[in-house]
This record gives structure tokens, C-alpha cells and sequence, in this order.
């Protein structure tokens, strides 16, 4: 029997494999395709200090390989998500991550102190890289002195472990892997989305409403993996992983690479069994390269 | 339910300019479809999935028919599929037409373009149940006229074309004027369209079928929201629609 | 008949199609496939002071929509090229764009000043965003006062228009682009490729020897389309756009982004002929959506 | 000179585990391909072509046949396809092997896995030449092997697998003892077994043909080089190559 558990700071997953913040709502829609008590965790969408509308539509166009989303965290706020969504996926075995967004500090820091009333979440993703709202996110994502300002701000006001979520939209991300470490950070999500633009040709306009959205899907797998195994040999964190993961040999590769754990985004929507089928394959995947644990993997690539 | 199923293609055909009629074949689909909802379909190397309307379903056959017009790479590659082949396919998704009228009751049907297929099945069902059924169709131009026939079959049916090649001249609200005695109308098609319909048939009660840009397509990812007069001020297209009441959504 | 032609400082181009700098060697390999006077320009493969050899193999890889590439500027050196291969390039009707590379300053304008020597180059493509080699390059791309010093620099020496090519990796891509405008530059080419790496899951070991490499294709177009468009708002300099071109409906995207001109990388290893085709295909496309030269799409759906 | 041709399926056969045998049709090609050199083969939906020996030139049927073992997707992907489908091909590529030898002398091939796919062109080519030949054939194990009736007809074959479940045990030159005068070695496979050659037969003549990862396949971006002992101290696989003289290039 293929060991797939790994323990992070909060998390002790049965697998490592959760669907990826924005990419399975809260759980409910996907719960009709297969028991969420198979997944190794969920993280839930955005939540924001009040309800947010987000932009207009369209907000997704289809690219080679991948997608552009600009979706504009829209959620019906910290508090409703606490009320109506955290209870349905408790019923699950499962443990549930918060991603947690705003666009300021006080907002960040009210979503995280709110989330301490929900006994059921167990660790909070710190958004600090969406690219698709005007202000709050992408500004405390470019700059390590205010990604390590926020993440302080965050772990002050929260009981819960925090991984911080980076940006790939910079040219030091290491430099703000240290930064959020440094301040306190007990893991990393990484990466976000890489800002991109797809241009109508029948309206000579950029399709998505937004004009800019978030470029996702196999197309970017490459940045994350770089991005990844250049972070692990400099912080000590754990990372979660993500970035085009589309299969199980998608995931090892994460996992040589550095990351902890996995997260899948895109994929859900090609095929919204996808987190199950590769919790399926993952156990024949490590076996088939010869690697006895998910543990054995972990930064494998690396070191 | 939503289901992942594997569709056969039984046929598929061309029937009219850049469009083409499907027949697929699935026991789950054929016996749980309504009027109004849609297959969400895989296609090879692409990230997202094709919502594509449910046009005519066929329980004895088990078949549910689409019809659908080549308008980028995705529309062209399932033009390619042929007999034989299997789709893989999400569905019925979304919501089904609300069918409140009841026998001697009138239906105003409204399609523009590919709008036009939801509203065969749509019809074809009133017209089971005896209710009339009063169809205005428009098409950019004669070559792309589809399903003339058929809907003849089902009741009174004016066609439009935009540069007047075929039927009448115009838009389909050009020729709304004509129909009179009808005691809900049930549109889909472009936005434009829908808006003009909307004003033109104020006052009467309606149905119409949206169509948006979507990922997951089924409720969880916001990507198809369009505003509402609800509490939380949206609505999602693929889980709570496509089919809205006229004066749910705002246009 | 359709009006294909684009007017950039020293590039009076027939139409706006060139192959990209290193995936088209000197053009001698192509030229067996159709005649090369039919290209708007042909872009060379990177010139340093000296030959250089390169990185070990392997250096390339496939992605998802897309390859890596860690070539490493291997080249025969600028005097080399200029004796044995602008030659050959000038018996076509084609304009010869140059690409300058170089580890310190001083190679940069030693490259530079050499190419004044040879009659038949029309311009300079400043390269300074090579992801590929240790030294030189990258960090003057991503650094607006290296990159504007260098670009300063590169005029002095030179008699000919400079286009400086600029690295997408980089959070602030705007800024690189108006440094270099306001040190002199007669135009931008971008994007360059982005930093990305493979992990090869038989070896458990990054795939290239130079582990990371270079991500071109399909799969970074909405990345690139997106900096022209944003860089296009802020520089009135002309643009060589480039990044996952593969068909004229793609050429079209990149002038209504802002691009006055484009090159193709990677395309020409899927297709040898792609270049020929877009150039076949263009007035048809350009019709298809009512426009009637390319002059006439450049930057449309910015303004 | 290389040409992108369409080339047809004309059959597709599993000669051994995870390989197929495909023979394609096509007159260019066909009538001016040479053992050694290689096709550059399109596959939907991939950036890079694959790059596959030619094993064996039927001028009369105009076929070439390749062999090839699926190691990843490209190679999955072609093993699906089928009989009277096309291939977009670009070929000849590279170089042939330098058929020095002359009536009377004898030639050893040496074949690794899909390192033996190019010996067998070389053989049957030679052979005709009424060049004897003797071949060195190494597999993984019995499940792997194949052309074994087709090399013994050529003349002596030896067969080695790692594992020793068919043949001897061990590796290519753990036979090559065995083997004695021979005029020029001809050898194709992965690397560690081209050096263990080189160095077991030291002094001998030999020809040795490389693999590498390709980006154009034609010469011009510089993907697949190989140190070697010329003045610019490098040669290019794909076009000055795959095949080397065994003094020339450094493994
Ligand atoms: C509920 C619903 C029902 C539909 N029913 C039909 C039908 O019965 N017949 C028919 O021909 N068309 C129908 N459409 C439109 C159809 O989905 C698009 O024409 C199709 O997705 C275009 O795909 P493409 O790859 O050819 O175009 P591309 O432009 O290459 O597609 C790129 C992306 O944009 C999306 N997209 C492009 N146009 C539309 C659009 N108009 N609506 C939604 N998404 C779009 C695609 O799904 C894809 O994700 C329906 C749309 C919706 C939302
Ligand atoms: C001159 C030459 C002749 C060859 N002849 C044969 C043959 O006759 N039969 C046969 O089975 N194989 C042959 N190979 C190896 C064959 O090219 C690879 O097995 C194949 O490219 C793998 O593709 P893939 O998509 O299955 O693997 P993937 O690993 O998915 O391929 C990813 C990328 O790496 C490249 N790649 C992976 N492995 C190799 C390799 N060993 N050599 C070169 N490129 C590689 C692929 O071409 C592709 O670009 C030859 C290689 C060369 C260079
Ligand atoms: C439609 C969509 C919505 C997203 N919303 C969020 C979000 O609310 N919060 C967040 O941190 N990331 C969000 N993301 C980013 C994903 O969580 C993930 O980091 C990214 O998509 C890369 O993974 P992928 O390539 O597997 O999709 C969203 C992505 C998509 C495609
Ligand atoms: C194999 C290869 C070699 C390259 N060599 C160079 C180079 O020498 N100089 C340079 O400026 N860019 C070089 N590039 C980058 C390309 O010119 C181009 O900017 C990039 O590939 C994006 O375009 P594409 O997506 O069409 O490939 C190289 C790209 C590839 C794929
Ligand atoms: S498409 Fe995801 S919510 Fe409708
Ligand atoms: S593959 Fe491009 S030079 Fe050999």
C-alpha cells in the first residue's frame, strides 16, 4: 500500500491532492460527481470582508492549453461563507483551507480574525496575488515589504496556520517567498495566475470585460515548476503546489519539485472528476518512477 | 442530475451554411432532458468545455439532438466528429423552459441564429401537449435558414433574414407585430435580440435562454453571472438558468 | 489587393512577418524550404563578441502548447557572422535585423560598433533578456538602469535603429519599456521567452542540463499579447511583437494589441514553412475582419 | 534535400512490447532515403516533431518502414494512428551511414533497443552489396525483442538482453567478444552503449549514430549538438549527423 499522507502545519492530508481556490466554489457542485471526503483537502473560494459582485462579464476566455479567468473574487462575504458553506463541506472528511482576500489591511485582517469563529477550517490560504480586482490583492503581491506587512497583520489575527499565496507577476519571487517566511508565514501557495490578455478579433477589443485576466491550465506549468524548485532550496516553509496540474504524473512532478502538497485548478472544469481520478492514479504513478511515499517525493528534483 | 457520459454519435450532417445537425446517442440523457437545458462537451486539447443547446430528444431512440453553427476552433473540431465516434458530455445541464402553458394555450417561439434549436425542442413538446405554437425565426441570410420545415410542422412559422434573402426583411422584432394572441413567448439568441424582444413584447410574460461565456458550467466558478433582481443582485446562467424569466435578469 | 506593408525606423518591410532571433539560425536551413525574399525580415540568431558553445544537451524540451529552450546564445561570434552569413542573407529581398547579445557593456558595444561594418544589416535587436546564460543578458533586462545604460550604450556604437528586446520576467515591464524608450531606443521586440524548467520523472532531475530554460509557443501569446497592450498605452516607440505566433489570425492579434511588426520562434520547428504560410494567409484573414491594411490594425484595440 | 511530405499509412503492426512497425508510403521519400538518416515526424497538438530512423527503403513499393517504441506522448499518440491515414513528415533528415565496405569485407551492426531500427536498413542495404554482415542485437528483455528472423537472414545475429530472458545475458559487448573479423562497426543506441563500444573496440573503424532532443531538425537552432574535434569544436545531430565517425565526435 502506497503511503499518500503528508503533514503540514494544520493539515495532516490523507492525500495531497485539493482542488485550487475559485475552481470548486465550496464544494456543493462538485459533491454531486463524487464523495469530497476522497479529497486530501479543499480550499474554498475567495472570501472577502463583504460580498463581492466581481466584474462584468465575459470573464473567462479558453487559450492554447489554458484559460484566462477574470472573475474579480466575487463571494458572498467571510460571514456567509462561515454560515452557509464551511457547515456543508464539515460534513465531509476532508480538511478545508480558507483563501482569504481584500484590498486592504484592515480587510485582510478582519476576514482572518472572522474565520477563527469557524471551528471546521483548518489553515487559511492568504490571497495576496489576484490579479483580476483594481485595488487590494496584486499590490500586496508585487512588493515583499507589504506581502510581509499583511502576512504579520494576518498571522496577529488569526489562530490558524497561514499559507500565503504568491504572485508569479514579479521578478524576484524568491525575494517575496523570504519575505512572507520571515514574517511569519507557515507555508507557501504557489503560483496564482500570470497576467495575460486575449484579443476578439470579430470586435478588434480584449474579450474579457476586465481587459486582463489570469492565465491558468497546462500552458503555465512550466513557470510553476521553475518557480517552485528555485523557492525550495531558499525557504523552509512547506509548499503547496499548483499550476496545470492535470493528471498524477502532473503531481509528482510538483512534488520532486519541492511542493508538499497539490492543488488543482483548471482541470475541474475540463473534467470535473479530475481531483478523483488522480488520487486514483497517483498510487500506480509513484510506483511506476520507483518512489515508495508522497513523503520520498517531496523535493526529490531539488536537492 | 448532471452525469459524465459518453455520447454516440449517430449522425451528423450538415443543414445549412456552417451548421450542423447531430444526433447523439445516451440512455441517462435522453431520459432525464427537458426543453431549454444543454450539453456542456469535451473536445480534445481544449481546457474548456462547449455548452451547446438540447434541440429535439427522442426517448425511444434514446437520442437527444444538437444543431450548431461553426464559429471557432471548438464549433469546427465537432463538426469534424462522426458516426460512430463517442462525445464526452455533461448533462442535461441547467434548467429546462418553465412549459406553465396549458392545452389551447399559445406559444410564441423566438430564435435568432443558433438561438433557434433550444426553441424546436421547446415546440415540439407544446405541441404534444396540443398547445399552439407560433414560431419567428430569424438567420443572418438564406444560406443559413435551418429547420423551416420542421417548425412548419409544429404551427405557424415566419422566417427573417437580415439582408432580406429569404422570407421576410429585418430583425425578428420586424415581424413580432404579426403575431398576435399568444399568452407567453419564449426567446433566445443574441443579446441584442433579446434586449429588442424584451421591449417590444413589454407587458406580455416571457421566457429567454442566455447564453455567456462559462468554465466550469455548472455553479461553481462564477464565471457566467449575469445581474438580478435578487437579494444577492446575480444569477448564475449554468446552474440557475439558461432559461430566465424576462423580468428576472437585467439585460 | 491588400496593403501588407509596415514603415519602422530602418525597416521599410514588405509585410510585418519575420522569423524570430535563434529559431531560424542565419536562415541558410530555410532557405531550402521557399525563397526567403518573400519575409518581411529575418531576424539572426543571437551575435555575441566571441563564439560561444553553449550549454550542454539537452537543451530543449516540450511543453503543454509550448517548448523550453536553454540554447545558451551559442553562436560563431559577431565578426563570424558577419563574414559567412550576412552574405548569404543578403542575396535575398528580405531587411537583415541583427540580434546583439553580450555579457558586460563593453561586449554589448563591441558586437554593436562590429555590425556597423556590415552594409546589409538593417537594424539591432538588443537582447537583453536571455534567460539562458549565467552571466550577461538577463540582468540587464531586468533592471531599468542597467537596461537603459546598456541601451545608451548600444546607440553610441551604433549607427543603426536599435529595438530593444525586453524580458517578460519582470514585475514591472512598463517602467523596462519607458527606460529604454528614454534612453534612445527606436523600438521594443517582446516578449522573450519566460524562465520555466521540467522535471524529467525518469531521472527525477530537471530535464535540461541547464535546468531552467526558456518557455515560447502558443501557450505564453496571452502573456505576451497582454505587455504589448499595456506597453503600447505608455511608449510611442514601435513594437516587434512576438510570443506563440503560429497563424495569421495570430499576426492579427499582436498588431491590434499594438505590435507594428511580428516574429515567429517556435512555429518554425512545428512547421518549416509556417512563415511563408502566415504571409500567404494574412490579406485573407485581415479581410475577413473588414480591415483593410496592416497599417490599419496596429493598435486598434488599444485606442 | 529535405522535403515536408504527406506520407500514408500503409500498415501499423506491434512487433514486440510497446513497439510498432509502420510502413509508410510516399515516392520522395522513399526514392531518396539512405540508411542512417531519420523522418521528422508531426504530431497533432505538439510543439516539437519526433524524430524516427528509417529501418528499412522498399524503392519499389516506395515505402520506408520505421520502428518505433512508445515512451511518451508523442510516440503513444503515433502509435494510434492507423492504416490509409496521413503523416506530415519532413525527410530525409540527417546524414546515412558511410557504406565504406566493399565486396568480400564484413560489417558489424550493433543495435541497442530503438537503436536497432537503422542497423536493419543498413544490413539489408549491404547485404545486397554482397557484404557480409553480422549483427549485435541488445533488448531490455524477451518481451522487447523483434527483427530477429530479419537480421538472421542478413547473416549471424546475436541477441542480448539485460535481464537475460532470451538470448545471452548482459549487455552488446559482453558478446562482442565473440565477435571476429569484422572491417567497420556500424552502432546505434543510447549513449553508456555507444561508449562501452567505442572503448571495447578500440582501434576498430566505426561508425556510430546519436540521438539527441531536436528543436528544428534541420541544422539551424542549435539544439542538438554534440562536442566534437573540429575547429568550431561542435557538430550538429540532426544535420551533420545522427551518424559520425567514431573518432569524431566526443560521447
Ligand atoms: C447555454 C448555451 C447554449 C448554447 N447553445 C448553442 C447551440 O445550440 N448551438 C450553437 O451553435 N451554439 C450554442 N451556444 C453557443 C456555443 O456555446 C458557442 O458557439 C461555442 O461555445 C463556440 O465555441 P468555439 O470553440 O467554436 O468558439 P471559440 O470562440 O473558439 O470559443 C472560445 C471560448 O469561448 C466560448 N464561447 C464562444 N462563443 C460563445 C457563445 N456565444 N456562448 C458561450 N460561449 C462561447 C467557447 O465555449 C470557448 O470556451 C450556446 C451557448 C450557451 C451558453
Ligand atoms: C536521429 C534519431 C533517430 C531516432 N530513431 C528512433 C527509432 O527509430 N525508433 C524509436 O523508437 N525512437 C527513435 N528515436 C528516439 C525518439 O525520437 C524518441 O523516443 C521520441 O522522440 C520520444 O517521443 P515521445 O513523445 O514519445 O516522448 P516524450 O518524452 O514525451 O518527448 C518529449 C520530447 O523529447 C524528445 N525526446 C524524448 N526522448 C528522446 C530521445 N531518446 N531522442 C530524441 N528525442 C527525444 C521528443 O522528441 C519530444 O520532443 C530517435 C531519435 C533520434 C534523435
Ligand atoms: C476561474 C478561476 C478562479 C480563481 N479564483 C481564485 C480565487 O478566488 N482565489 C485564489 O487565490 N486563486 C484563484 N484562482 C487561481 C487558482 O487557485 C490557481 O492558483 C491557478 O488557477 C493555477 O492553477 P491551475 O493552472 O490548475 O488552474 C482562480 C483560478 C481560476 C481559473
Ligand atoms: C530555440 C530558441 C532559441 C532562441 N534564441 C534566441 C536568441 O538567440 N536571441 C533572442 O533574442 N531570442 C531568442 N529566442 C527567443 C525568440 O526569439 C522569441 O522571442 C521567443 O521564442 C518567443 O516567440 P515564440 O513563442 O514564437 O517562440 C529563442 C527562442 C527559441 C525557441
Ligand atoms: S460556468 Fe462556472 S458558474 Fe457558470
Ligand atoms: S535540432 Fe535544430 S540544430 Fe539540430
Amino acid at each position: 500500500m502506497m503511503n499518500l499522507e503528508v503533514h503540514l502545519p494544520g493539515l495532516n492530508l490523507k492525500n495531497p491532492v485539493m482542488p485550487a481556490s475559485g475552481c470548486f466554489g465550496f464544494g456543493r457542485e462538485y459533491s454531486q460527481f463524487y464523495d469530497l471526503g476522497k479529497l486530501g483537502a479543499v480550499i474554498m473560494k475567495a472570501a472577502t470582508g463583504e460580498a463581492r459582485l466581481g466584474n462584468d462579464t465575459p470573464r473567462v476566455a479558453e487559450t492554447s492549453s489554458g484559460m484566462l479567468n477574470a472573475i474579480g473574487l466575487q463571494n458572498p462575504g467571510v460571514e456567509k461563507i462561515i454560515e452557509n458553506e464551511v457547515p456543508f463541506l464539515a460534513k465531509y472528511d476532508t480538511a478545508i483551507i480558507a483563501n482569504v482576500a481584500g484590498s486592504t489591511l484592515e480587510e485582510y485582517e478582519f476576514v482572518a480574525s472572522t474565520f477563527n469563529e469557524a471551528k471546521d477550517v483548518c489553515a487559511l490560504e492568504l490571497n495576496i496575488s489576484c490579479p483580476n480586482v483594481k485595488e487590494g490583492g496584486i499590490q500586496f503581491g508585487t512588493d515583499p515589504y507589504m506581502a510581509a506587512k499583511v502576512t504579520e497583520k494576518v498571522k496577529e489575527a488569526s489562530n490558524l496556520p497561514v499559507y500565503v499565496k504568491l504572485s508569479p507577476n514579479v521578478t524576484d519571487f524568491v525575494s517575496m517567498a523570504k519575505a512572507v517566511e520571515k514574517a511569519g508565514a507557515d507555508g507557501l501557495s504557489m503560483i496564482n495566475t500570470i497576467t495575460g490578455m486575449q484579443i476578439h478579433l470579430p470586435t478588434q477589443k480584449p474579450l474579457l470585460s476586465n481587459k486582463t485576466g489570469g492565465l491558468s491550465g497546462p500552458a503555465i506549468k512550466p513557470i510553476a515548476i521553475r518557480m517552485i524548485y528555485e523557492v525550495k532550496q531558499q525557504v523552509s516553509i512547506p509548499i503547496i503546489g499548483m499550476g496545470g496540474i492535470s493528471n498524477a504524473e502532473d503531481v509528482l512532478e510538483f512534488l520532486l519539485a519541492g511542493a508538499s502538497a497539490v492543488a488543482v485548478g483548471a482541470a475541474n472544469f475540463t473534467n470535473p472528476f479530475i481531483c478523483s481520478e488522480i488520487i486514483d492514479n497517483l498510487p500506480s504513478t509513484l510506483e511506476k518512477y520507483g518512489i515508495n511515499s508522497v513523503q520520498d517525493a517531496i523535493g526529490k528534483a531539488v536537492f | 442530475m448532471i452525469k459524465k457520459e459518453k455520447m454516440r454519435v449517430i449522425s451528423s450532417r450538415q443543414v445549412a451554411k456552417d451548421t450542423t445537425e447531430m444526433v447523439l446517442q445516451n440512455t441517462y440523457i435522453s431520459e432525464t432532458s427537458v426543453p431549454g437545458q444543454f450539453l456542456h462537451i469535451f473536445l480534445d486539447g481544449h481546457t474548456l468545455r462547449r455548452p451547446i443547446s438540447i434541440a429535439d430528444i427522442n426517448k425511444d431512440r434514446q437520442t437527444v439532438t444538437i444543431l450548431f453553427k461553426k464559429l471557432g476552433d471548438g464549433t469546427e473540431q465537432l463538426a469534424k466528429v462522426t458516426e460512430g465516434m463517442l462525445l464526452d458530455v455533461l448533462g442535461p445541464s441547467g434548467n429546462g423552459f418553465d412549459m406553465c402553458l396549458e392545452e389551447g394555450d399559445t406559444a410564441l417561439l423566438i430564435g435568432g441564429g443558433i438561438g433557434v434549436p433550444p426553441m424546436y425542442s421547446l415546440g415540439k413538446k407544446y405541441s404534444e401537449r396540443n398547445i399552439q405554437v407560433v414560431s419567428v425565426l430569424g438567420f443572418q441570410s438564406k444560406e443559413y435558414v435551418f429547420y423551416e420545415e420542421k417548425f412548419k410542422e409544429l404551427g405557424k412559422t415566419h422566417i427573417v433574414t437580415n439582408d432580406g434573402s429569404y422570407g421576410a426583411k429585418g430583425f425578428v422584432t420586424d415581424v413580432l407585430c404579426k403575431v398576435r394572441g399568444f399568452d407567453h413567448y419564449y426567446s433566445c439568441g443574441p443579446i441584442p435580440m433579446l434586449k429588442s424582444v424584451k421591449n417590444t413584447l413589454e407587458g406580455k410574460r416571457g421566457s429567454i435562454s442566455l447564453e455567456e461565456r462559462m468554465g466550469c458550467g455548472i455553479g461553481a466558478c462564477y464565471a457566467c453571472v449575469v445581474p438580478a433582481q435578487t437579494e444577492e443582485g446575480y444569477k448564475k446562467i449554468c446552474s440557475d438558468g439558461p432559461v430566465f424569466d424576462v423580468l428576472e435578469v437585467v439585460l
